[in-house]
């Protein structure tokens, strides 16, 4: 898909809990086609803090609508800056980055898993996958009971299963301690996350053989594969996770704990 | 119409905008946002002799109106080059560069005879200033003697147009300016970046793997133009200005301070068509102006 | 709490925090906005024998998240200074540092020997790095030899703590660190502006009238760390680090690098009470962090 | 009066001309006391291109109202993001500074002489100058009659003259060439505006032995005298024109043009 550079305008920005957003954005030459896992470049204007643009997954695609959103954890000032956009503002990406998720072949189970932003690319990824015709189920971590992200829109794909790491609601622990997710089969796992989850979720799957894939976040500056900024070490080197990813068979990666 | 021509020794560019080396790639990922023959020219990614796999992550921190990298020359090496990524570039219809790096003498030397060869590279540009590799790099750009013997080598051994990068961590840049026109180079294009460093106050760790990095970006401008300004003054050879260029005013302050054609770097990152914007920036002010043409205004706050 | 004392020579400051010479005036003019006893010190307008004019205006450019100025060490002598002026500083209960320069070693001798006198002025900052003035200044600064003479006669006449400021317009900035440390100076603080230029497109012309000038603000701090890191690694004096700060995260970052204390300069401009802010920020840090005293996180990155 | 740092809020931005723009603020603190001539130092927020604050006059006081005004006209980044504020939000404030015109003694003539946003200080002036028992009058100069700015305030408090640089509104010429400026008796004159109509003004003004204070508007960086960047040159030597200034007699500048 040719990559190209717009200014998207805003059509909401729905506050989901406290510090996420979902920004949802119209094109008026048309949306590329976009691929579960692939990225956005955004750049914020009006924050002195923010230099570079900022990376975001695609969240969700409405064809009909032709819309495109993104799902926002404040963490800093460019994110904070995206968290004040409103209707009607425009929003300038380069898009669409990166590579995408492997679809599932016909028949078989997968489980997409993740927490926090790292939930932003799992609902475009479930969309797709329930469109093949496979019901996708997800398996959800969180800090406690009040940072639950509404997830309604997950529900409505598949089986939502949840963690809490005090227990305060679903399986007390990480995702990886969800029973679905041990004692059940799965063919494929996707995830992302936050790093220590992606870890355990990998070292999971290599233990059981099971095809798993992460979306990385590495810090980027271009997105574009010319600044080399954001490599990731690889079987076959160092990788951009911007151009080779984000998206990785975790067999792929040398990460430094191994399950 | 502005004449937007210029000469750097022998060679011409369609106009005097290049893109600057490590922020463009090898041209072929910012196809798909302009058209690279409206540009004077491309550097391309540090080259080195053997396969390089650059510096731990994380790589990369912002700072303020700037950034921070460690790439540390990341490259597959000359061989890799020859027979995978030339044929394209050879294809292309601008001046691509290629930027030349080695670990000691010989490895400038054998790296430049080979690209000697290459008939539709026209130029190289001798990185004597990378701040992000341990041997090499900026430890010739930094002692006069050294830059002077490895610039000579390279010379006796490159026959087309040889452009000497130089490093802005000096107390004298024009001192390895002049050294590089006594050796025979046909331009110096300066600055690469400023070592810099950032630390994490929340993890009290640096922010890069290797510590410090090298600072490019608007924040580096005002120190680019002086020096731009001080060597351009000082050569004869033609000056290629870079550091902090984001759109055609930043370009134009480098031109009239005196270089004769500017590269773009970083801004590449935020806007993948920067290049081309700086070349429409400039015809758009020089005709605005009535300047004929682009040497007019090469220098011309020294004539003001 | 925390503490936030730390020792400059023999001389023990409330906090690491101190205004930047050139950037506070002599304390009074902000005082409507803050308690000047909350500061460790502050350091005063460059001063010199004689009465001086400075550069012609103008003397500022606003630059990328920094700014340029050609001030040229304007001020009225230390006549004028004895008289007038060390009075009220003498009523101050904050350590006031003078900021000494000269064109000649005789000049900075004589200044030194004035200064020594002034009970209430316990240390002050010899300034080898100043950009803005023809003479003197940054040819101390910049060269090795003349750093060493100055420091040297300087410190024959001047008994109480002595701090160089060191240029960044230097390949190396560690020599001239250790030349100080050497010639028996209590401490170095660094960096003073980076050597900077501007362009105005438009009229074509330089924006100082100076043509050069010295950048300050948050566009040099990576570079400024990156000099803070290197000397305190070299040097067994303690470290003044500064350049750019502009909250208390940023003076974080010079104290993990390894200085002993920071100074605030430029902030100063946006946010007159930035040097208070800066303290305030430092003791929410270690509270809660839980660190004991700010010694603690001196050059914590080179040990974690 | 002591300086401070404060939060106001915006009461009003209300558009005047084209780039032009009065911003009314209220302080929750209380105004302080405030001299016609003297400036704030205003905070842009949310503009990257914006490092330092900006000095902008006191155009107005209303204390019963307990609110300032602004004038503002469009030159940059940061006067350009200072033009969108709107009520309620903040804009924080270093003030007041600078010293203020002096008031003419009971009886005096006055002319109080600018244009574009040179008129600033002169409504605040005019107004402290007629409730003091003066009636001020007015010579405001511009481009064209398009350029006009709208002057009702000014001309509640006095006569009011114009000129137009291509004579399509009032006298053809300079402020200068008003015939009213020219020909009657002034015992001062008070000018702020572009640099050439002051100095203009001020050789008018030295010819014809008329007291006249000018307000400069020098590039300035702390606004508090702690920077010596915007200094001027004086019969006392270089002074700041942002403690000493930015109202000076023009006897006492060395201008390089003399009347
Ligand atoms: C491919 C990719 C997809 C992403 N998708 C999303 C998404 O859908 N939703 C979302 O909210 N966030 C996403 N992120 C993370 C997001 O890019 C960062 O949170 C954002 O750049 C922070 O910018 P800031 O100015 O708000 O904070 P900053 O002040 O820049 O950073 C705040 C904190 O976040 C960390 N951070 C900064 N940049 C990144 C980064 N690129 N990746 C991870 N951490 C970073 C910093 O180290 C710092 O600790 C994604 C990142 C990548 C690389
Ligand atoms: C004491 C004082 C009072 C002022 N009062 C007013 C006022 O009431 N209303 C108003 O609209 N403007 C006033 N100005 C001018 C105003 O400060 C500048 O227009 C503003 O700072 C420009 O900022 P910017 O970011 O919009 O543009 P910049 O991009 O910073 O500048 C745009 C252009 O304006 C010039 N400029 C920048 N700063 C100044 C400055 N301080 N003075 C003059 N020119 C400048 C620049 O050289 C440039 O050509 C005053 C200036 C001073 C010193
Ligand atoms: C990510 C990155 C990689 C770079 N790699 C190289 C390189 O390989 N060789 C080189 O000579 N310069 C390299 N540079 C320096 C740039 O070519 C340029 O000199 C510098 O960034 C200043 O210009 P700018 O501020 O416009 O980016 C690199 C810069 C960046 C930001
Ligand atoms: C307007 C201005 C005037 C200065 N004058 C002096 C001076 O007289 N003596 C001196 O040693 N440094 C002077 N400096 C340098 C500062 O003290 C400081 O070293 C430098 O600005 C970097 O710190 P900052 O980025 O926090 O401002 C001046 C800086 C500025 C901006
Ligand atoms: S972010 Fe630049 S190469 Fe990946
Ligand atoms: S603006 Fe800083 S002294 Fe006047």
């Amino acid at each position: 898909m040719k990559k190209r550079i717009e200014d998207l305008t805003v059509i909401e920005n729905r506050q989901l809990a406290e510090s996420f957003f979902v920004i949802k954005l119209s094109s008026s030459d048309g949306l590329p086609e976009l691929e579960p896992g692939q990225f956005v470049q955004a750049l914020v204007t009006e924050s002195p803090a923010t230099f570079l643009r900022r990376p975001l997954s695609v969240h969700d695609v409405n064809l009909k609508e032709g819309t495109l959103s993104l799902l926002v954890q404040i963490a800093g000032p460019g994110t904070e800056r995206l968290s004040k956009l409103t209707a009607g503002e425009k929003l300038n990406l380069v898009y669409p980055l990166g590579n995408s998720f492997t679809l599932p072949a016909p028949g078989e189970k997968v489980l997409l898993t993740g927490g926090g932003c790292g939930m932003a690319p799992l609902l475009y990824l479930g969309r797709k996958i329930s469109e093949s015709g496979i019901q996708p189920h997800f398996a959800l971590g969180f800090r406690n009971r009040s940072r639950i992200l509404p997830h309604d829109e997950f529900r409505s794909l598949g089986p939502v299963y949840l963690s809490t790491e005090d227990g305060s609601e679903g399986t007390r622990g990480f995702v990886t301690d969800i029973p679905a997710f041990r004692d059940q089969h799965w063919d494929r796992v996707y995830c992302c996350g936050p790093e220590p989850m992606m870890k355990a979720v990998a070292a999971l799957c290599r233990k059981r053989e099971i095809f798993c894939e992460v979306s990385l976040e590495n810090l980027m500056a271009c997105g574009l594969g010319i600044c080399l900024c954001c490599v990731v070490p690889t079987t076959s080197g160092n990788l951009c996770s911007c151009t080779d990813g984000p998206v990785f068979n975790v067999n792929d990666l040398k990460w430094q704990t191994s399950g | 119409m502005a004449d937007l021509r210029i000469k750097i020794g022998p060679l011409e560019f369609r106009n005097p905008v290049i893109l600057a080396s490590g922020t463009c790639g090898y041209g072929a990922e910012l196809e798909d946002f302009m058209d690279l023959s409206r540009l004077g020219g491309i550097v391309v990614k540090g080259t080195t002799l053997e396969p390089r796999e650059g510096n731990p992550y994380p790589r990369m921190a912002e700072t303020a109106s700037g950034m921070l990298n460690a790439v540390g020359l990341q490259n597959k090496g000359i061989d890799y080059f020859e027979k995978n990524i030339y044929p394209h570039l050879a294809e292309y219809d601008t001046h691509v560069i290629v930027n030349v790096n080695g670990n000691t003498i010989e490895d400038y030397v054998e790296l430049s005879r080979r690209l000697d060869m290459l008939a539709a590279i026209p130029a190289i540009e001798l990185n004597i200033s990378c701040p992000n590799v341990k041997k090499g790099g900026m430890i010739f750009g930094t002692n006069p003697a050294s830059a002077r013997e490895v610039i000579s080598a390279v010379r006796r051994v490159y026959h087309k147009t040889l452009i000497v990068k130089l490093s802005p961590n000096v107390t004298d840049i024009v001192e390895f300016a002049r050294i590089s026109e006594e050796e025979g180079a046909e331009s110096v294009s300066l600055v690469n970046t400023l070592l810099g460093m950032a630390i994490d106050p929340r993890t009290m760790k640096p922010r890069l793997s290797t510590i410090t990095g090298g600072l490019s970006g608007p924040a580096i401008k005002p120190v680019a133009l002086r020096m731009v300004w001080q060597v351009a003054k000082a050569v004869k050879i033609p000056v290629i200005g870079m550091g902090g260029i984001m759109n055609a005013d930043d370009a134009l302050e480098f031109l009239m301070a005196g270089a004769t054609a500017v590269q773009v770097g970083t801004a590449s990152f935020i806007e993948p068509r920067a290049g081309t914007e700086v070349v429409k920036g400039i015809e758009r002010f020089l005709v605005e102006k009535d300047f004929d043409s682009v040497s007019r205004i090469t220098g011309i706050i020294n004539r003001n």
